[in-house]
């Protein structure tokens, strides 16, 4: 075991995947002498050389296709999209192309790419550097979306993403990439399907991915010493959604929370209500409360930013609300 | 180059054409749905690429890959004529299987690495594929043909960058038949010599050639194939042609003139081929007519049967494709509890 | 009062607001000498010339931004993306400008600028000619996002759309381009804003938008020869949604379907869902039911589909569940 | 030009400096956030551009239009240094009420349409902007700031085809500073002589300049925007400078060697443009001294003071400036029951 870095977690996960599969190779802007605007390549260009960690231009659309390309001819590409506001200049190739291949052709080619990207807010960035966008790729047949929320599934997941044979869309975040934890030394493998309970409770469920599963478990905290029992659910994989983890979860405490950091409509939050109204609509016993960042291009000023994007007491709050409380 | 090639050449281009006049045919009778873009016209530039590259021998072949006028592309790659009409018709047997229709045909057997319907989206899905043979040094080459259109889109100044820095062993092949459905070509690009677009622009290697004559189309071609194969370099290279049909089926010309395509046919690339072979005495007329005849046969009796008899795809199915079949569950969950 | 076609009514409304405003110009591809795919500007180019309606490059991502640039000085730029499939090429300019370029600037710049595409399956168009995506657009601040079912709005829609100070998308569908309706010869407006209740019922709201509220009106016609009286509300607008109206139906009808044309998961259904979750909770006495496409890329085989996408006998269905007749 | 040009010349290029500078220290003590890209070293290129060009004139300006690293492109069209510093506090004072921040200064009452952080957004908002100067014939043009990064992207490509097709008065400033973030240019781009990828390929006039030497760069500049604005059509200068600061704040310059950056430093266009007036007897160093103290006193208590004390936005104008603040009823629902 030794504590790692979220950064570093996808640093290692590169480097043994490329130490045992020539196959796979990375691509991205400043990922190669630069080392990667998040170090997760660092030190691997002088490892693997030009050929493996590929320098891009500033060619998102086409550098991703390209790596599309590839992946039809059995290399295994990842690909580092510097920033979830970018990826919009290559959605065409991720939804149009590498989505719809394998069943354009009937099941005889298949991209196993993976396509890498931070999606969140951080500090004042702005409009255009403040997407989220899960919710983009999530509703595409043929990706498979992930929103690793710490170092063990940031390893466990890019190596099994490396692996998988689908195209694997990896949604991290800006401010967790110094999150640290303790994983083990041994390589393992993190599944890309299934939510996880990440904290046991009775009272009500709070609903979290990526950055948000973090708000879940502050206020889960809070609401601990208020005398009631949270249950935090991480949904880890955005496509599929493990609806029957929430299911189990709700008809344990009838209560639920779903927090997103993003504008509401038609977002994970709405996705996963409207699946708990299918699955299990008769074991709620209130209102679920959808938590969301306020639907305005993200403002550069630090008050209204804050405003904008919710936080650990915008959850609390609304599971107080969930409960009755408020 | 031997007569009994030359002769298999007219006899293909032939094939091609007819091959397109039945899928319309099909598709007024709607047994073909969707959108249908036929090749006509067109058959000389394909035919003669390909010839001067590796295809038909299976996985050992060049990668191929297009737009959605694919048909003839995939058939001369290696695809199997009854099984692209099949695909047409919507059935299992289809080369895609039933899933893609005329705009994608796949053939992984032949390496043809399919039709796609978004304008320009193939130039850098071909850089990718050369990208591949280069890194696992397999010496085969990739071939992306698009039309004059598609040179507008971004993806094509992105792909010849990456292309021309990376050193990838494609070759570009500019069909430039004078539209991008009724729009000429002087109407949208301020440079209409497509190959003057990546020689300076991004220090490529490039030409244009007159596309309706095979025996100009295979020299070069020729070269540019060897260029790409030995340099490990990419190469642009334009053919001037034409379509002798619509941009689709919806579509009434009403953007160019009779003259104009009056003009174009007389260049026919079957006529050109067909004048010289019996002009050098290596065919007859006889010839050709027994050839049509044999084709006509083989459409009917082949070709236009399988997909007719074929089995459409079960609706069970409907759900398979989208994702691996078989995935590992080591790395493709559910978690464990 | 006359007759008129879906295209007609959309061709309308061009000329007269280039006829009356200077600023108003039309772009995209074949639009002027070729008359437009679904003939939505024939004739117009050799009314307007081409400085007015113009022809442009398949360069979707550019002509867009040049449309927004144009806007950002008092244009008036409709610009027409042939198909929706397309449109994810210039979702970028789209998104991070037209739809931020008025909250980013505080206010000082607007782009009143107009995006018309038809967004729907066809008949065996395949999965690249499929794509629905109302969801990738109504997701954003700042945009405006309407979806006329008819003549009446499409005019109505486009003229409102014109003369607005904010982008607005209009999505439209190939399958109704044909669709015939009287609207009046005098002009007139259609409001960008608020749900219709186009059809009046008190057992059941079916709720759709764009192609599936015809859907939805087939439907309520069967549903009423089995003596149920179903409510049918068009959307009109995906961005802002009309709750109000919405609510003001289900805390009548206490059932309700929803039904889109698109994959399911996060799109329209789950926003509308869910926004009943929040708004009148109580008011449902049976679960919501959502009707979707298959979570595949749209197959080109007929029969495929015709399974993969929506139809009537799907919404019915979904209400006779909603009514707990099945 | 007159001395007193010069003199006031070369004083903006040194308050250019001390501002940027000056933004830096604000970001040292937090009172910046976000991203910051200082334009240091490469003065010469936006102050002699746009001293070529209508600026200052509020809005009969040219149009202007730029990336992120946007304050002094901002301040050389007219906006108030006093509401560019506000803006990157954040401050309801700011150019753009504090909703933009340092990477999208806008200034609407001196057409400075903005900073963008997307690369190569601009290029077609910048088209667009000529194709409204052109549809209303103000005889106004449009000017489009980017570096040798952007070039890279699609849009480039696709805009700089329909500028040279459409004739629009557009000015493509090309500011090649050798690097996007720490991508030297010879590894991201096969024709690194920036200007060259336009001539034959758009058919579009080009060409290549110092642009560490403010005279150059006005007699260049003053060539392309007249052609620009007589013509009525596209040109696309590329001026070679360069960075003295890392690419924004965070970057460590691992990727560039001591001795480059001192080579260029000896090239300082303050420095160059100093010794020529003074030379000439224009000026004498203590008037730069002079003021260096002046811009210091207007630095800290004008526009530092001004950024400090002005309020913040109201927290319930959250959601202003999302769409049109007051819509007209008639086409702006909601639909009349
Ligand atoms: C991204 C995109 N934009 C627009 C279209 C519509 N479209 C289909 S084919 C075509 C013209 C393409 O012209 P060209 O590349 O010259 O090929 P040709 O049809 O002449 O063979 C257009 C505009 C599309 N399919 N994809
Ligand atoms: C679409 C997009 N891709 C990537 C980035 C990240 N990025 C910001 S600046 C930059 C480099 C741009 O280089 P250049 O155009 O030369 O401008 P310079 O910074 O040198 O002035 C990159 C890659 C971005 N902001 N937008
Ligand atoms: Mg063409
Ligand atoms: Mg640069």
């Amino acid at each position: 075991m030794a504590e790692t870095a979220y950064w570093e977690a996808i640093r290692r996960a590169h480097d043994e995947e490329m130490a045992r599969d020539p196959m796979v190779i990375a691509m991205g802007e400043d990922i190669g002498v630069a080392g990667g605007t998040y170090k997760a390549t660092s030190g691997l260009f002088d490892k693997y050389g030009e050929k493996r960690i590929i320098d891009c231009p500033i060619s998102e659309n086409s550098y991703t296709g390209i790596g599309i390309g590839a992946s039809m001819v059995g290399m295994r590409p990842v690909i580092e999209i510097m920033s979830i506001n970018f990826a919009l200049l290559a959605l065409d190739t991720i939804v149009n192309a590498a989505a719809k291949i394998r069943y354009m052709s009937g099941g005889q080619i298949e991209c196993p790419i993976v396509m890498r990207t931070p999606g969140g807010t951080a500090h004042q960035l702005a409009a255009q550097h403040s997407a989220r966008l899960a919710r983009m790729f999530m509703s595409t047949s043929g990706l498979r979306v992930v929103t690793p929320r710490g170092p063990l599934d940031a390893y466990g997941m890019l190596k099994s993403a490396i692996r998988s044979n689908d195209p694997v869309v990896i949604i991290e975040h800006e401010q967790m990439y110094n999150l640290k934890e303790d994983i083990p030394d041994e390589e393992f493998f993190r599944p890309l399907e299934g939510a996880e309970v990440i904290r046991e409770g009775s009272d009500i469920t709070l609903i979290g991915y990526n950055y948000s599963v973090h708000l879940c478990m502050q206020a889960a905290e809070r609401l601990a010493k208020d005398g009631i029992s949270a249950e935090v659910v991480d949904l880890r994989s955005l496509k599929p959604i493990d609806r029957e983890t929430i299911r189990k979860s709700v008809e344990k405490t009838h209560k639920v929370v779903v927090a997103e950091e993003d504008e509401a409509p038609v977002g994970v939050g709405s996705e996963i209500i409207t699946g708990i109204m299918e699955d299990c609509f008769f074991a709620l016993d209130s209102q679920p409360v959808r938590i969301h960042a306020a639907d305005v291009p993200v403002p550069y000023n630090a008050k209204l930013e804050k405003a904008a994007i919710p936080n650990a007491d915008d959850v609390y709050q609304g599971a107080l609300k969930a409960m009755g409380k408020i | 180059m031997s007569d009994a090639d030359k002769k298999r050449l007219l006899r293909e281009m032939i094939f091609y054409r007819r091959f397109e006049d039945r899928t319309f045919e099909a598709y007024m009778e709607r047994k073909i749905g969707g959108f249908l873009h036929l090749y006509s016209g067109q058959e000389a530039v394909c035919t003669g690429v390909l010839e001067m590259a590796n295809v038909g021998k299976g996985k050992e072949n060049d990668y191929v890959i297009t737009g959605y006028r694919d048909h003839i592309h995939a058939i001369k790659t290696g695809a199997a004529p009854r099984e692209v009409m099949a695909e047409l018709y919507g059935k299992e047997t289809g080369s895609s299987k039933g899933r893609g229709g005329s705009m994608h045909i796949f053939d992984a057997s032949q390496n043809f690495m399919g039709g796609y319907a978004l304008v320009g989206q193939p130039f850098p899905l071909a850089a990718g594929l050369a990208m591949g043979c280069k890194h696992k040094g397999t010496n085969q080459i990739a071939i992306c043909f698009l039309g004059d259109g598609a040179n507008n889109q971004g993806t094509f100044h992105e792909t010849m960058n990456m292309a021309a820095i990376w050193n990838l062993p494609v070759l570009f092949v500019c069909e430039n038949n004078g539209y991008a459905i009724g729009t000429h070509i002087d109407r949208s690009t301020a440079q209409p010599d497509q190959y003057k677009r990546v020689d300076t622009a991004y220090n490529m290697k490039s030409s244009q050639h007159d596309g309706m004559d095979i025996d100009n189309v295979m020299e070069a071609a020729k070269t540019a194939v060897d260029y790409v194969r030995n340099e490990q370099k990419p190469y642009f290279i334009e053919f001037m042609t034409y379509r002798f049909r619509g941009h689709s089926m919806s579509d009434a010309k009403g953007y160019r003139t009779k003259e104009e395509e009056a003009e174009w046919e007389k260049r026919d690339p079957i006529k050109i081929y067909s004048k010289k072979l019996i002009e050098a005495g290596v065919i007859k007329q006889a010839d050709i007519k027994a050839w049509e005849k044999e084709i006509d046969d083989e459409m009917e009796n082949d070709i236009i049967k399988f997909a007719e008899e074929s089995p459409e795809p079960k609706l069970e199915e409907l759900t398979r494709y989208v994702l691996d079949d078989n995935p590992d569950p080591r790395w493709i969950g559910p978690l464990q509890k």
